[in-house]
């Protein structure tokens, strides 16, 4: 990896350069009813735009790879005949301007599953090796446990990581273009001050955790507690709205459904991102559900995260990033339902 | 237009589709008006023979029919049976004609002849308790929504086209509000009934910055224990959740449990105003298979 | 400098966003005709479907116990397993129920009628490992339909497998699958044992569970345990119950296969919907050996 | 000369509502000449007691599918009254532009939908749609367009969602804005043609002495508040409205009747113009004068005419308020509500007619008394006079039965009734 530093204020230049393309960042929506300030993310126009500081968007990034919705293929009709087009979605290149180091790994443990292992996703591919991103670091929030999943740092996944010294920009360079870029700007080789520096605020941010889910032996344990009575304790609070899927980085279950067109001429085949806490996730044919408690359902989420997936790609689906606990209006949190679990109440 | 419609090489019937209206404000029915960039698209689709508020020809044999409204006075049970018996396929449109509709708010009131005073004074107009149409007859499918979204009654009329089963999602609104990016109204400060709403709509109000009110009735996992509780935590009164629950009739049973806390609150009406809890009651098997 | 990123075309597209057509890629679905269709019961037909592209046809191959995706524009998407022999070419047998959106308006389709197949996919019955030894072959209701393709491979290769036993239940005589090719099955040395739950006016054949077919064959032997494979089709409960008397007879779990059956939109492990716990059913299975399905929670 | 006639309507067809209409002439002599509402009630005003201030705007909206915004905004405005709020230029801006959107699009669906086939000699517009497919296709594109502007401010073209008491919940995207001006002022030479199209029409020759109640703008073309006025010279303030509507009920009719000075009066486009024709737009002025429609109008079919000039006028002024909202930068949407004890009343011209809520709240801001006074209630006395005048016109000319039913009619539709609205 090849380090540099330069002052803050060249990072207004870096966007200026970036900006024939298309730039998107977090943004700042306002604030909630505590007056705690809201941020997304969103197509940035102006550099000021920018919330650089933010804290943790209220959607994750997911949507610029995976769309909630997507429209897989049409179909043109001609009586008997018919002919499918198939459109990927995808045709220029994205800059992420600031992006979070558990959203870049979330966006790793993506392309494990969609990218990596058979049939490739070429919807997501396409869209996913046109990013540009730029991630930048963090200060824990009250519902971060990246650093009990091993993603509060980011090590591949991204062109340059920034992390901010005071007054200068540390930067962590992955890739060739990011490199041609940054010689466009001011830049110097660290000193060895900077790199003092940095090790400070690495070690600072370790401090700030509050929130923790002990991974140790997790995928045994969830196995021992298949029938734990915590999950009926959890059940009985899920509304199954899906919301925890739908704000979740990693969530990437999906439905199909085709539609005939009013004119009988076409069709459609669209995916939208499903939730496997909803009622009708694995309803089948004649009405039977394998699962039909939200107990069941909630369970299930967590086994897909915390065991299925580490069985099959010896990594957590988890990121540790909190958002489905912050948007759950139940109050359900990966290190509530995980604890009660392991029997810590 | 009397072409024979044909889907992959498989022969359509275009069905024969009238449109009525018990009590209501015709609103479900004027969307359908609404859809003007489809609109011609969907006439050649079916054959409208019965459609009061847009024309002058009638027809007495349909084999969908699209019933608006809830019923409020018996001459409209009268004719809800006949329509029932003309038709094939009855569908209930719209909130009202599903749930009752705001229509049923009327059923708050203990003493009816108080409401048609306070409204008419000593004119006697007749009236009765709302009920939605599955009260008298047998109601084949139910097209959710205050108003209905045309985008879903023509998706719902070319899956009857051609013949699939129509299918509401049953998951609430939330899945679609998120779907959206909007941030929740609960974070800004606002009741929404979305998290136990049934979905369809595409989250129309949320995405408008507007709490749902549950037009669309319950959906398949209402939680409405928890949602109570939620409501509480963020800080609304049982007067907000129960103005919401109980404004479309979908939520009637669960409203009723929570009425009778609510009187004491509401003391300070006029003194005719018996609450009570109610919504739209079953009436008990007068339903029918014509 | 111009730092208008370069759009990377990792699908290999050369111009626009169309891609072009390829049988590999994610979407694509393989043309196939409807060349006939034969009613078996009220609700269950068998199609014959032939892949329209010669070439295409003639690369496609499979073996038993793999499923394919059907689709039909606007009306949907669904798996189906593969009912035929792997060693026929050409086209492909499926048996279809007649259940939901798709299989409805399937069945209303006729001869020459155009629909989408992609596959196959999944795991299959691992029919070399079990050459040289006994076979139970062991189906209840449509879950004859997977067993098929395994069975007619089988007679196939008649000689190179010791005992082979059909068992076969159905809810009554009317919903019993394939009843034309009973007597052609049993010329290959084979035991054919049929039964129903309920029986009608003209049945004369056996009545009762498919378990007790299977008592039956047990007590013939001492051991299940040396030279014995099963694979056992049908719903869960029935499978089950099977799975565990044959257990208990001293079958390896290893040496029993089963077939399941999720919700599947995607058919390549993507969705999730067919996932049990971690398995994917439409990757890792539809085929399990009866160890693994053990071991999956909710599996059963 | 066959000088008897019998006309039975029963529900009568393209007009919102159920309404039935019946003539009996014998020998030349009117025996009986009626209009009917045989809608159902469903008691909004009972409805509302005991809930709070929110639910009015919410629950009174859905009084009519047709006029929804106009339900919507006349019932914040008497919220708004009541607690002594007064809307930012910009709120008040969005709402009249909102209000012009329903006006145009209420419009163009009665004037080509409903009206239009009786000219035209067709039952309904659908086989318009092949005989006169350029027609069908003009009266969809400018409903189109002003049902699109309606989703844009007001979130949905029935039932808005983001007008609530104090302003908007959420504004609408500036570029949006900018393209449904683009789209109106493309939508000039439809108007025009529209115009074109009515001069054709064989308009009925009937008329009758009546006195026409609206709004009174001061500067521009009333549609939201106001004072209120009556061509037999008649004003009053907004919420003096119980003076200018005495309703009362008879019988035979679910819905409420209205009178002034005379035994009934008329309300909507005809009136709206009768009283404010000179502060219409210049090419609205001149485009009524081309059809022929100069106050004081007593044609009732001329209604039909009037709503036309008035979708000119409603074109016309929506682009003058893009261009002042496009001009400045966006305020808050909403104001904070402080709710208070006491009364208020919101009169906004809605399509078919002046309409008034009015409120009392207790001092949680409940609803303690809630009353709406809507167009077509206002306009059925009228109608009814109507009809027995026109029996009486034709008693004698020996008309068919046939003719006469559909002059009758033609009569009812050309006030564009909202008999559901009206029995509310
Ligand atoms: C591996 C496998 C092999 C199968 N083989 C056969 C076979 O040989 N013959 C046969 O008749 N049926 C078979 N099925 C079941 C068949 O797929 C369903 O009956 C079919 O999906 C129903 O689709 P539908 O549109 O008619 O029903 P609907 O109920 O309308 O289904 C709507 C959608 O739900 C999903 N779905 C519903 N039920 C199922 C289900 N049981 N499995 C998977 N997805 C479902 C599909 O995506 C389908 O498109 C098999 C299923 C699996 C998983
Ligand atoms: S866990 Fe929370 S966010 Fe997720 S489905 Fe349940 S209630 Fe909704
Ligand atoms: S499960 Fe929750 S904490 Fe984990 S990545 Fe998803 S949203 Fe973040
Ligand atoms: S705004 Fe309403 S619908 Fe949207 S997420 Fe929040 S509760 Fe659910």
């Amino acid at each position: 990896m090849i380090f540099k530093v330069f002052k803050n204020q060249e990072l207004a230049r870096l966007h200026e350069l970036l900006a024939v393309n298309i730039v998107v960042g977090p943004v700042a929506k306002g604030n909630d009813r505590n007056g705690k300030p809201l941020y997304d993310f969103d197509v940035v126009y102006d550099f000021n735009e920018l919330a650089l500081d933010y804290t943790q968007t209220v959607h994750s990034p997911k949507r610029f790879v995976l769309p909630y919705q997507e429209t897989l293929s049409t179909f043109a009709v001609n009586r008997k005949d018919w002919e499918k087009h198939v459109d990927f979605n995808v045709y220029r290149p994205l800059v992420f301007f600031g992006m979070h180091a558990c959203d870049i790994n979330a966006l790793n443990k993506l392309d494990l599953v969609l990218a990596q292992s058979t049939y490739p996703n070429p919807y997501y591919m396409g869209k996913r090796k046109n990013l540009f991103i730029i991630g930048i670091d963090c200060k824990p929030e009250p519902q971060c446990f990246c650093r009990s999943m091993g993603t509060d740092s980011a090590i591949h996944g991204f062109d340059v990581f920034l992390t901010d010294l005071g007054g200068k920009y540390f930067a962590e360079i992955l890739s060739a273009t990011a490199f041609d870029l940054l010689g466009q700007i001011s830049c110097q080789d660290p000193s060895a001050k900077d790199l003092a520096l940095y090790k400070q605020a690495t070690n600072g941010k370790n401090k700030h955790y509050t929130a923790q889910v002990e991974t140790s032996d997790l995928t045994k344990i969830l196995d021992l507690e298949f029938e734990s009575p915590a999950w009926d304790y959890w059940g009985e609070k899920c509304l199954s709205c899906g919301t925890c899927a739908n704000v979740c980085p990693t969530c990437y279950c999906y439905g199909v459904e085709e539609h005939v067109d009013l004119d009988l001429q076409h069709a459609s085949k669209t995916k939208s991102l499903h939730s496997c806490n909803l009622i009708d996730f694995a309803k089948v044919a004649g009405g039977h559900n394998f699962r039909p408690t939200s107990a069941s359902r909630l369970k299930y989420r967590y086994y897909h995260k915390h065991r299925g997936f580490v069985e099959a790609f010896e990594e957590s689906l988890c990121v540790g990033c909190g958002r489905c606990g912050t948007a759950c209006l139940a109050d359900i949190t990966p290190p509530e339902v995980i604890a009660s679990v392991r029997g810590k109440e | 237009m009397s072409e024979q419609l044909s889907y992959l090489g498989v022969p359509l019937a275009r069905p024969k589709v009238g449109f009525f209206e018990l009590s209501s404000c015709e609103g479900c029915q004027l969307q359908l008006l609404n859809n003007e960039a489809t609109l011609l698209d969907f006439l050649n689709l079916v054959e409208i023979v019965n459609f009061r508020e847009g024309m002058s020809e009638r027809a007495d044999t349909y084999d969908i029919a699209f019933v608006e409204g809830s019923v409020t006075r018996k001459d409209e049970i009268t004719r809800l049976t006949e329509i029932r018996r003309n038709a094939k396929i009855l569908v209930a449109l719209g909130s009202c004609a599903c749930f009752g509709g705001v229509n049923q708010l009327k059923n708050r009131f203990r003493d009816l002849e108080w409401v048609k005073k306070e409204v008419y004074g000593d004119f006697p107009i007749e009236t009765m308790e709302v009920h939605p149409l599955a009260d008298f007859v047998q109601v084949d499918l139910s097209i959710f929504g205050c108003p209905i979204k045309k985008e879903e009654v023509e998706r719902i009329v070319t899956d009857l086209v051609v013949g699939k089963t129509v299918r509401h999602p049953e998951y609430p609104v939330c899945m679609e509000c998120k779907a959206n990016e909007n941030i929740c109204l609960f974070e800004l400060g606002e009741p929404c009934l979305g998290p136990v709403t049934r979905a369809g709509c595409d989250a129309w109000c949320p995405s408008n910055r507007r709490g749902c009110w549950g037009c669309r009735g319950p959906a398949e996992t209402a939680n409405l224990t928890e949602l109570e509780k939620i409501m509480h935590t963020y800080g609304f009164d049982s007067e907000t959740i129960l103005d919401r629950l109980e404004c479309f009739g979908g939520f009637a049973s669960f409203a009723d449990t929570l009425r009778p806390k609510n009187i004491a609150e509401l003391s300070s009406l006029p003194a005719q105003t018996k609450l009570i809890p109610s919504g739209c009651k079953k009436v008990p098997a007068r339903r029918k298979k014509p | 400098m111009h730092n208008k990123l370069h759009f990377i075309d990792v699908l290999g597209r050369t111009t626009g966003a169309h891609r072009k057509q390829d049988p590999d890629s994610f979407e694509y679905t393989l043309p196939a005709e409807i060349t006939s269709i034969y009613p078996l019961t009220a609700s269950e037909k068998l199609y014959q479907i032939q892949i329209i592209d010669p070439e295409l046809r003639n690369r496609f191959s499979f073996k038993p116990g793999q499923f394919v995706m059907l689709e039909l524009p606007g009306i949907g998407e669904a798996p189906f397993s593969i009912s035929s022999s792997p060693v026929r070419r050409g086209d492909l047998e499926l048996c279809i129920r007649a259940v939901g959106n798709f299989t409805n308006f399937l069945a209303k389709m006729e001869r020459g009628a155009k629909v989408g197949i992609t596959g196959p996919f999944g795991t299959h019955f691992p029919l070399e490992k079990m050459q040289g030894n006994d076979i139970l072959l062991i189906g209840g209701g449509l879950g004859i339909v997977p067993l098929r393709s395994p069975l007619l491979a089988v007679l196939e290769n008649r000689s190179r497998y010791g005992r082979v036993d059909i068992m076969y239940g159905a809810k009554s005589p009317m919903e019993l699958l394939f009843t034309y090719q009973y007597e052609e099955w049993r010329r290959f040395d084979i035991t054919l044992g049929i039964t129903v739950d309920k029986a009608d006016k003209g049945w004369k054949g056996r009545t009762g569970l498919i378990t007790e077919l299977l008592q039956e064959r047990i007590k013939q032997t001492t051991s299940l345990r040396e030279n014995t494979y099963a694979i056992v089709c049908g719903p869960p409960v029935m499978f089950h119950f099977v799975c565990k008397m044959l257990t208990e007879a001293g079958l390896p779990m290893q040496k029993m296969f089963v077939s399941l059956e999720r919700r599947m939109h995607c058919g390549r492990g993507k969705c999730c919907r067919c996932n049990i716990g971690s398995t994917y059913t439409c990757l890792d299975g539809p085929v399990f050996d009866y160890w693994s399905v053990m071991n999956l929670k909710e599996a059963i | 000369m066959k000088l008897s006639c019998e006309v039975n309507v029963h529900h009568l067809t393209r007009v919102e509502g159920h309404g039935n209409i019946q003539i009996s002439i014998k020998n030349g002599v009117v025996k009986k000449a009626q209009w009917e509402v045989v809608e159902t009630p469903r008691f909004f005003e009972a409805m509302l007691v005991g809930k709070h201030w929110e639910n009015a705007p919410y629950i009174c909206g859905r009084i009519c599918g047709i006029c929804s915004i106009g339900h919507t905004l006349a019932s914040i405005r008497a919220v708004e009254n009541a607690f002594g709020i007064t809307p930012t230029t910009q709120t008040a801006n969005l709402r009249l532009l909102l209000k012009h959107m329903e006006t145009l699009q209420s419009h163009i669906l009665h004037l080509y939908f409903l009206a239009a086939p009786d000219f035209l000699g067709a039952g309904s517009v659908l086989p318009l749609a092949t005989t006169h497919p350029e027609v069908v296709q003009r009266a969809l594109r400018l409903k189109l367009l002003a049902n699109d502007a309606c989703d844009i401010i007001g979130g949905r073209r029935l039932h808005p969602t983001r007008t609530v008491v104090g302003g908007f919940t959420m504004l609408p995207e500036k570029g949006e804005l900018e393209k449904i001006r683009q789209r109106l002022l493309a939508s000039v030479p439809d108007l025009l043609a529209s115009a074109e199209l009515f001069k054709t029409f064989a308009i009925p020759d009937f008329s009758r002495e009546t006195e026409f109640v609206s709004l009174k703008g001061d500067t521009s073309y009333p549609f939201i508040g106001g004072g209120l006025v009556s061509t037999d010279g008649v004003v009053k303030k907004e919420d003096q409205y119980r003076a200018m509507t005495n309703e009362y009920c008879t019988q035979g009719f679910t819905s409420k009747l209205s009178k002034l000075s005379r035994r009934s009066f008329a309300v909507g486009a005809l009136a709206r113009l009768n009283n404010n024709f000179p502060l219409l737009h210049p090419t609205a002025r001149e485009i009524s004068e081309f059809l022929g429609l100069v106050p004081v109008n007593h044609n009732p079919y001329m209604g039909n005419v009037a709503q036309l000039v008035e979708c000119v006028q409603v074109v016309l002024d929506s682009m003058r308020l893009i261009d002042t909202l496009l001009g400045s930068p966006w305020q808050e949407p909403r104001q904070q509500v402080q709710a208070k004890k006491g009364e208020g009343v919101g009169a906004v011209e809605v399509p078919r007619g002046i309409l008034y809520h009015y409120y009392k709240f207790d001092t949680d801001g409940k609803v303690i008394k809630a009353d709406c006074v809507i167009p077509t209630s206002q306009n059925h006395a009228n109608i009814l006079h109507d009809i027995e005048a026109l029996a009486g016109q034709y008693a004698k000319t020996g008309k068919q039965d046939r003719e006469i039913e559909l002059l009758a009619e033609m009569l009812v539709r050309a006030y564009d009734p909202c008999i559901s609205c009206s029995v509310h």
